[in-house]
């Protein structure tokens, strides 16, 4: 799965983006952060109010309930303060 | 679609009257949102916007659809801005052009408000003491939030 | 006091520019109105603004002055144009400068609605048929009320 | 006392504006529209409906009720159709 970061999200993991293998038994946006934040300090870090944090699925914006099946990318971000 | 982000300045005068030419408008609504030297985070001395390529354009163009469903509008631009800017630059630039003015300005005001919220944009204020990512508003939010409660 | 009535075409882009720059301004929004070939009377070739001179543009200055009592405006123009237009001409332009879009877009609003039931301005239409004064809208009233029932 | 006429008062009544000595029992705009409508066909055909013509003195809107007292011009027009 091809995960990518934004804004403070990515500086705090320390890349923009990356290729993981994710454990099958992974169903939703949710149970992907709470899988992330087992992989560092990075990630919790990024994590931390894990309820900031926003999801896409393929560019479209999901919640943490969203199913990621048939997903090719995943991007995680703080809310947004455009325009 | 008219949507397009870019590094680059535009010229709101050029794409006014470029929309406007044998539209058959008779309103013209102009949104420019600035770069102010009075930020989120304080006095600032420039801003880097930093977006989501491809989500950004699927986004806007999203709510660019949304908008001439809800309003029946003859014309509709959104150009957002990235990269490093200063005060006094341009960021975004939303024009609605409708037969009458109710159209225009309601179009125009519902795409600020749900660009703010949920274009793929985030704001790094650069000031005196370092920089600093700009935290949502809970205004941005609330005023997106007019459009569905009725 | 930052409001014109000329017969003469005015250059959105211009009068954008002009005013924007150095304001610190967030917020830029603007208002044109045109002449539209599908109008109130029907298809029309052409139509004459008629106004009060010296009225119109103390008129106008007042509404500017109550827009900038009720709003934070950094700027404000408003400019009506009279005499014969065709369809495609400009016929007003509004904008207004804040620091946050929220009283841009209020004041521009305001001033439309106020200006279309207050401003002495008068208009006869052209078409085919001869030529016909266009009546007040009950819609443009019920819009100005809006300001005053809260 | 000054009076003007705009769109189409003015022209229903004929003329832009006039000058005329107006009887001392006027005091209120309505007393000055009711008089007019005496004064001609002309006069007749632009109040015909009388609660639509709006009036200024000096300048400024006023209402039927007006007090005419010191002004220097007073304006009959339409309602607005700019913008």
């Amino acid at each position: 799965m091809k995960l990518r970061y934004f804004a403070w999200v990515r500086e705090r993991i320390g890349r923009a983006e990356e290729d993981i293998a994710l454990p099958a038994d992974i169903v939703t946006v949710a149970d992907l952060v709470a899988w992330l934040k087992t992989r560092g300090e990075e990630y919790e870090a990024a994590f931390q109010h894990e309820k900031i944090v926003r999801a896409a699925i393929d560019r479209a914006h999901v919640k943490p309930e969203a199913n990621i099946a048939g997903a090719s990318e995943i991007a995680f971000f703080p809310p947004m303060t455009g325009g | 679609m008219a949507v397009r982000i870019q590094a680059e300045p535009f010229d709101t005068g050029v794409e006014i009257a470029r929309l406007t030419a044998g539209s058959g408008a008779g309103a013209v609504v102009t949104f420019t949102g600035l770069c102010r030297a009075d930020g989120e985070t304080g006095t600032i001395t420039a801003m880097t916007l930093e977006h989501f390529p491809g989500m950004a354009e699927e986004e806007l163009s999203r709510l660019e659809a949304e908008a001439r469903k809800r309003w029946p509008l003859l014309d509709c631009l959104v150009i957002h801005r990235h990269g490093r800017l200063v005060p006094g630059d341009t960021i975004v630039l939303v024009i609605t052009l409708s037969a009458h003015r109710d159209a225009a300005f309601g179009a125009a005001n519902f795409l600020m408000d749900y660009l703010k919220t949920s274009a793929p944009f985030w704001k790094k204020e650069e000031s005196a003491g370092g920089e600093q990512w700009v935290a949502a508003k809970d205004s941005d939010n609330a005023a997106r939030g007019r459009w569905t409660q009725k």
